[in-house]
């Protein structure tokens, strides 16, 4: 018989080919590096200050993809990262405006990340309202705010330190940028795979009346991790206005559904129950990585989306079997 | 006259008093309204020349350019990109990226940065703001890449030394022209509402601004009762009901991008309004507000940038940069007041080719 | 009544919405009993046993332990005062390892770090497994398993817990005799540590072997307990269903089958991994059964005749023509009572009717609209042929309690009057009364044509149901036999395990 | 009984009273409609005009929410709908400059709005990919392919007819558009609730295994569902440009979000098994008229983000018991 029935045999989500899925970002990121090595490599691509670049630019998607990985692996959704980024920028920059010293200035915007977030965690546990609902109204909601209280206009940080931590610095000769994404991603890798905590997270995200059988306090579960997301969004919020040495309230626009593509790419389920941060890093690198080669390929920019977009498409059909 | 309860845009500030003055005047023809971000005068585009032996420099020099835009999508970002490619063209430069940060700092940020990995010798590029991008720009610059703006210069580069020009539309004068048109398609009195762009953005800030001036300084009988925000082109009609609906006698809007005006367009038609009784103006001069234009529709005046010449003159003075020639650092393209009276001019003046057929049959009419 | 009840329920009282479930129920577990808690389906046994584990909230009421009383408002304070429970709809993650969900809220942590210790967890598990007789793969996320090996999983599960109370909600609904053999020999071993035992189950024989008490439920109310020495299958099943209501589980001979061609005819079949060499015929009108251990390949054998599995090499030819497919299959009337209902059988949010329609809609539909009118008639009769317990057929079939979702399943195909009926492991959690209900049911539909091919790991099913019986082992069919040939339980069971017994039985279809 | 351990002994999506929330967004409707009506009813909120043009500017949501309420039953995503409908716009208006008649303009659009469902429909039921990723990538290559055709320049629609079917014209005093998004709201209604192909699509969604068992061939409900998608997809676009007489490449941006909360705010389940497509009409309008009445309130654009993302989270937050 056709191999036809033989998938539709089992849920989309529990592929047994999952594990081959799961390296199959590793393998199109690295097989998409060799192309453009191979293609463009001449005309700069190769350069260390341009690897460096990809991983930059790609640092604050990362760092939300990162915790987004958590909230989808348990489940849920949260749409409002992109705003709470801005949000944070703007709290960040404004209490060093006002003369603050900037350790204050971030907890400050953490805090004001946390702040969302456990709005959120409210409202989707607490009231149980679904997810996206309360996540896109709070994205709304936060955006209106970051506009409000800035007039819409660019607050500007003058604090050297600030700026070099979060964003044009250097360590050891390694962009501040990039050491946070790779400290998120490990961390949150552990967490994932190594804590009591990440396993109640897939377990939440598996199966919610089993986990909570088993002991497991899902709404908690759920609350934590919306907390963490909003963290992590206040955290990608000050590597915005420490690369742009400014905060301005439209930051984060649209980078909710490029971390998502980034973590969906990496092989989490939608549904929730699997969850791999490795593969986020992955798929979040291949994004930048695609945006990058493009360009100094030199298409034009309508060019630049349709590549994108189909690569996006291939990179996952690459890794079904034909047919299958 | 502006009404006393009006709600002015969260970035607005008052004009200032040279604006006021020069918007007292009875003609702006000929006048270079708006000064350059650090108050310098502005140098007509028209007067830029380069000599045959500069030219032939240029093309020996085998340059390349790389050319970041803030958006794409409309007549003013397309025009501008093959005035520029086509002068490009001509000198023999070669355009090796192009690049649209979609309205998004940070996508801009990547794109520059990027950019710099190809280290092009000119860089033409439209800063979506002069604070987050201005690292970036000047990480290029240092680079020793020539750097050519558009419309607006970034915070901590200086004319001459760290960038070549800026290149703009008079922006003030825009907004001015603007209140003339509608002013004239009214008979100099009636209730009007001013939409436009909610998001901090320089050049449509001064639009507004001028706009405004204008009407305060020499238009008393013109009202304008209500001023709104949107923040996507494509939610102008929605807007524009909202407004319609609420003041059903209004007689015109200054509704800021052809898009949202077009989006007024439909609103009016649909809240049973004709183009005798209201009148439409806005800033963008594109082929749908002509066809409206042509067809004695809602749209009855155009301030119209020249971003064809306004790309010539950025590809013009990039290529004085590359020679290591002095420019001007605040280059203006004078806008243009269009009509339905000099509609065939205009086009032609903006667009190199004569108006479409569909429109020259519908001026007929 | 000597030794003192160790956990008292008393007076317990539950209701869903404005349905009572539970009304005024008692219930006394003894230290170091095992005690089997029985009624029918619909009962509230479930019910009242996730009141004990703090799954449900009880209305009112008392719980003691050690005449203490306590309270356990959720799973945490159950499991902290030494309950665990074996759930009748698995409480496993499926996303999740076998080891991963036996040790969930429990992972061994690497000494002084609070990481997890990967390996060791995987160990342990193995450990537990081969206790239980098993041999599954710790690191295979248990979505992939079949129902029997979840079930394991899920009593590896609770035993890993070490509980002073073990509940057991059917545990061996889905396991055959060896694996049942080896989870009673568990019984006993924890029996003799002092674990009291709740022993939920519909398999009559094995209740009186391992129980020292029982207590019947009926509608929410205890209507007996009592020690089983003095008890007979008769007694209880009467107890849960009611005074005359006597169900008989029991083989009639329909006499010889009239000589017809085969409907079905599976031809050499080879299937991945454990199926080889698979060839037997069914007649219409014919009931056989397919015997074998867990894992021997019977599911599979089972949808690749309904068509959702390819062969490596062989044929399946139903009504003369090689199926091409699982919707080939069910056009042409096979269908298939998959062994996992919440998985396969239900779509759990939907009503009671959605489900049983869904097979059923072309029929219902004309001029591209569902006559739901109609449809409903055929609802209801189905609810009421098979007994379903529920408060209407709009109720979500998540709802209804274990059995009443099995018999939707099941009536959901007869509505469908197939001409071959698979049924795999068909009355899972079903009890005695609405058992032998069905078994009437399809003996009456095999009369008038219908062939059947029944999968059970429960013997007794099997020799109650079938004409024939195939007997697979090691990938073939090593014998065939009519029903009328087997004398007991016991030699079948010897033929599944792979003794030849009695050739000169074999017949040749 | 506390309602704490009912709530969370099952998973969230599937609350006890989903029956009463799927009323919410009526109630919240009436509720808002009413709150507008005291408010600003003599600022022009309550003019038939106005509430016609609730009812146009929401048309083209509703269209594509319509579909998009059977794309999530089904469990699946499509985010491709905004940049399928400026392609649906863009193949019209370019088959009407060319000289042919507005039907064949129709058909042609929505056949380019068939294409990207099919495309869409086998990578998700054939190659089996998730949607979320294939209808993201779609989203971005058919974007810069509307960008290539027209080098992102308008294509203005002369055909009166044309304009007045899809755009402005009314029938009986009934705006066109309002026409358009009832009668594709009903049929929609119809195919879900009762027929044999909208109870497929349900169990698909609800669970596609036990679907399949059941004889629905799910992959067929799918590929269906996408088709239907795009076919919405690219009516909204014809009636973006017949509203604006033009077609352009940016048509529909921001429309695939604002598809999903109508829907979602309507009560269907982001999980699959349950939609409701009065629900999504009734969310549709809902979102309409929140806009529609903060601008006439004269709130400016920041307010009325805040406004309209607190009033999303409210609205279904009424509908839950306090505390559960
Ligand atoms: N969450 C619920 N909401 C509404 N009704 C419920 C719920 N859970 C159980 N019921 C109803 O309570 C009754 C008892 O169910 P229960 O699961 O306790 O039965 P049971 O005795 O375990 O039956 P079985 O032998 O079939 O497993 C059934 O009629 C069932 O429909
Ligand atoms: N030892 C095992 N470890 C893990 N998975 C197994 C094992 N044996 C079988 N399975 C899985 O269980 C599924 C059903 O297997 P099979 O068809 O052999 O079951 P069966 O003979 O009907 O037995 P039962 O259903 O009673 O377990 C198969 O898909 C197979 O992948
Ligand atoms: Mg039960
Ligand atoms: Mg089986």
């Amino acid at each position: 018989m056709q191999s036809k029935a033989t998938i539709s045999s089992r849920p989309a989500s529990f592929m047994p080919d999952f594990q081959w899925r799961n390296y199959v970002v590793y393998i199109f990121f690295v097989a998409v590096l060799g192309f453009f090595a191979v293609t463009i490599g001449d005309k700069g691509f190769l350069t260390m200050m341009n690897l460096f670049n990809i991983a930059r630019t790609t640092a604050m998607i990362t760092v939300i993809a990162v915790a987004m990985t958590f909230v989808i692996s348990s489940g849920e959704l949260d749409l409002s990262v992109g705003s709470t980024a801005a949000l944070a920028a703007l709290t960040g920059a404004l209490v060093m405006q006002a003369g603050f010293a900037w350790p204050i200035a971030v907890v400050a915007a953490i805090g004001s990340g946390l702040v969302v977030g456990s709005l959120n965690g409210f409202f989707v546990t607490v009231i149980g309202i679904p997810s996206f609902l309360v996540t896109l109204g709070m994205m709304q909601f936060v955006r209106g705010f970051d506009m409000r209280v800035t007039y819409t206009n660019p607050v500007s940080i003058a604090d050297k330190t600030f700026n070099a931590l979060f964003g044009s610095g250097k360590f050891f000769g390694i962009p501040s940028l990039l050491i946070w994404s790779v400290v998120i991603a490990l961390i949150g890798h552990i967490v994932l795979k190594y804590t009591g905590f990440g396993r109640e997270i897939l377990a939440t995200g598996g199966n919610r009346q089993a986990a909570e059988y088993s002991g497991v306090k899902t709404r908690r579960v759920k609350f934590m991790v919306f907390l963490l997301s909003g963290a992590a969004a206040a955290l990608a919020g000050l590597l915005y206005s420490g690369m742009m040495q400014t905060a301005r309230f439209n930051f984060g626009e649209g980078a909710e559904l490029m971390a998502i593509a980034a973590v969906i790419l990496g092989g989490t389920s939608l549904f929730g129950g699997k969850g791999t941060i490795l593969g986020t890093f992955a798929g979040s690198l291949l994004i930048g990585t695609i945006n990058n080669g493009l360009i100094i390929m030199g298409l034009d920019v309508s060019e630049q989306m349709m590549v994108a977009g189909g690569i996006i498409i291939l990179a996952v059909a690459f890794g079904k079997k034909p047919g299958a | 006259e502006i009404a006393a309860d009006i709600q002015h845009p969260l970035w607005y500030t008052e004009p200032s008093a040279k604006t006021m003055e020069i918007a007292a005047m009875d003609s702006i023809d000929g006048v270079v309204v708006s000064d350059g971000q650090r108050g310098e005068p502005g140098f007509p585009a028209a007067d830029l020349k380069l000599t045959d032996e500069q030219i032939e420099k240029v093309r020996a020099g085998k340059f390349t350019v790389a050319i970041s835009m803030g958006w794409l999508g409309d007549d003013w970002a397309s025009q501008q990109l093959i005035g520029l490619k086509e002068t490009f063209e001509k000198l023999g430069i070669e355009v090796v990226a192009e690049t649209n940060a979609n309205w998004d700092d940070a996508k801009q940020i990547a794109d520059l940065e990027t950019i710099a990995v190809l280290k092009p010798d000119l860089l033409v590029s439209i800063p979506l703001n002069g604070q987050t991008t201005a690292q970036a720009y000047k990480a290029i610059e240092e680079a020793g890449t020539k750097v050519v703006f558009i419309d607006q210069a970034v915070e901590g580069m200086n004319p001459g030394e760290d960038y070549a020009a800026i290149i703009s539309s008079d922006n003030l004068a825009l907004g001015m022209y603007l209140a003339d048109a509608l002013a004239e398609s009214l008979g100099g009195k009636g209730d009007v509402a001013a939409m436009y762009f909610a998001n901090d953005f320089y050049v449509t800030n001064l639009r507004y601004e001028g706009f405004i001036a204008r009407v305060m300084a020499k238009y008393p009988d013109i009202n304008v009762v209500a001023a709104v925000g949107h923040n996507n082109p494509n939610k102008g009609q929605e807007v524009a009901d909202g407004v319609l609906a609420r003041y059903p006698t209004l007689n015109g809007m200054y509704a800021s991008w052809s898009i949202p005006a077009m989006g007024a367009v439909t609103s009016a038609t649909v809240a049973g309004r004709t183009p005798d009784d209201f009148k439409i103006v806005n800033e963008n001069f594109d082929q749908i507000v002509a066809l409206n234009m042509a067809q004695d529709g809602f749209i009855a005046g155009i301030s119209s940038q020249r971003p064809y010449d306004q790309g010539v003159a950025e590809a013009t003075v990039g290529a004085l940069a590359l020679l290591g020639e002095e420019t001007p650092s605040y280059v203006v393209v004078p806008p243009l007041k269009v009509t339905r009276a000099n509609l065939p001019d205009a086009y032609k003046t903006i667009y190199r080719i004569d108006l479409p057929t569909e429109m020259t049959e519908a001026l007929s009419q | 009544m000597s030794a003192p009840a160790f956990l008292e329920m008393s007076d317990i009282r539950k209701s869903f919405g404005t349905i009572p479930v539970l009304q005024r129920v008692s219930f006394s577990l003894r230290k170091g009993e095992v005690h089997a808690l029985m009624g029918g389906n619909g009962a509230g046994k479930s019910t009242l046993m996730k009141i004990l584990t703090g799954v449900y909230t009880k209305d009112s009421g008392t719980i003691r332990i050690d005449g203490q009383p306590i309270d356990l408002h959720d799973t945490s304070a159950a499991e902290r005062a030494g309950i665990a429970m074996i759930f009748q709809e698995f409480s496993l993650v499926p996303t999740l390892t076998v080891a991963q969900n036996i040790w969930l809220k429990r992972e061994p942590r690497l000494s002084g770090t609070p990481f997890i210790n990967n390996s060791e967890m995987v160990r342990r598990s193995r450990a537990l497994l081969e206790e239980l007789g098993v041999d599954i793969d710790p690191e295979t996320p248990v979505g992939s398993l079949s129902v029997g090996f979840m079930q394991i999983v899920e009593i590896a599960k609770a035993l890993s817990k070490n509980a002073r109370i073990l509940v057991m909600d059917e545990p061996t609904s889905s396991l055959s005799e060896a694996e049942t053999e080896a989870l009673f020999d568990l019984v006993a071993k924890l029996k003799r540590s002092g674990i009291s035992i709740v022993y939920i189950s519909h398999r009559m024989a094995e209740i009186l072997t391992i129980c020292d008490r029982v207590t019947v439920m009926r509608d929410g109310q205890t209507v007996l307990t009592d020690d089983c020495a003095d008890m007979t299958v008769e007694q209880i099943v009467e107890a849960m269903l009611g005074r005359g209501n006597t169900a008989s589980f029991e083989w009639h001979d329909r006499g010889p089958r009239p000589d017809a061609a085969p409907i079905l005819q599976v031809r050499n079949l080879r299937l991945p991994t454990r199926v080889n060499d698979v060839t037997f015929d069914i007649r219409p009108g014919e009931i056989v059964g397919l015997a074998g251990l867990m894992g021997s390949g019977r599911t599979e054998i089972a949808e690749t005749i309904f068509g959702r599995r390819a062969p490596v090499s062989g044929e399946v030819i139903f009504a003369g023509q090689p199926v091409r497919g699982q919707f080939d299959a069910i056009d042409r009337g096979i269908a298939l009572v998959p062994e996992d209902r919440r998985k396969m059988g239900l779509v759990l949010e939907h009503s009671v009717k959605d489900n049983v329609l869904l097979p059923n809609l072309a029929r219902f539909t004309r001029n591209f609209l569902v006559q739901d009118a109609e449809a409903l008639k055929t609802v209801n009769r189905t609810i009421r042929d098979l007994s379903i317990k529920t408060d209407g057929p709009d109720k979500l079939a998540r709802l209804l309690s274990g059995g009443n979702q099995q018999k939707i399943v099941i009536g959901k195909w007869l509505a469908r009057d197939p001409r071959l009926l698979i049924l795999d492991e068909p009355t899972i959690g079903v009890d005695i009364g609405a058992k032998s209900e069905i078994v009437a049911t399809i003996r009456a539909m095999a009369d008038r044509g219908m062939a059947v091919l029944v999968i059970s790991s429960e013997l007794e099913e099997l020799m109650a149901i079938s004409d024939r019986i195939l007997v697979l082992h090691a990938g073939r069919i090593a014998q065939k036999m009519n029903r009328r040939d087997v004398a007991s339980e016991e030699e079948l069971h010897h033929a599944i395990q792979g003794h030849h017994i009695q050739p000169s039985r074999v017949v040749h279809a």
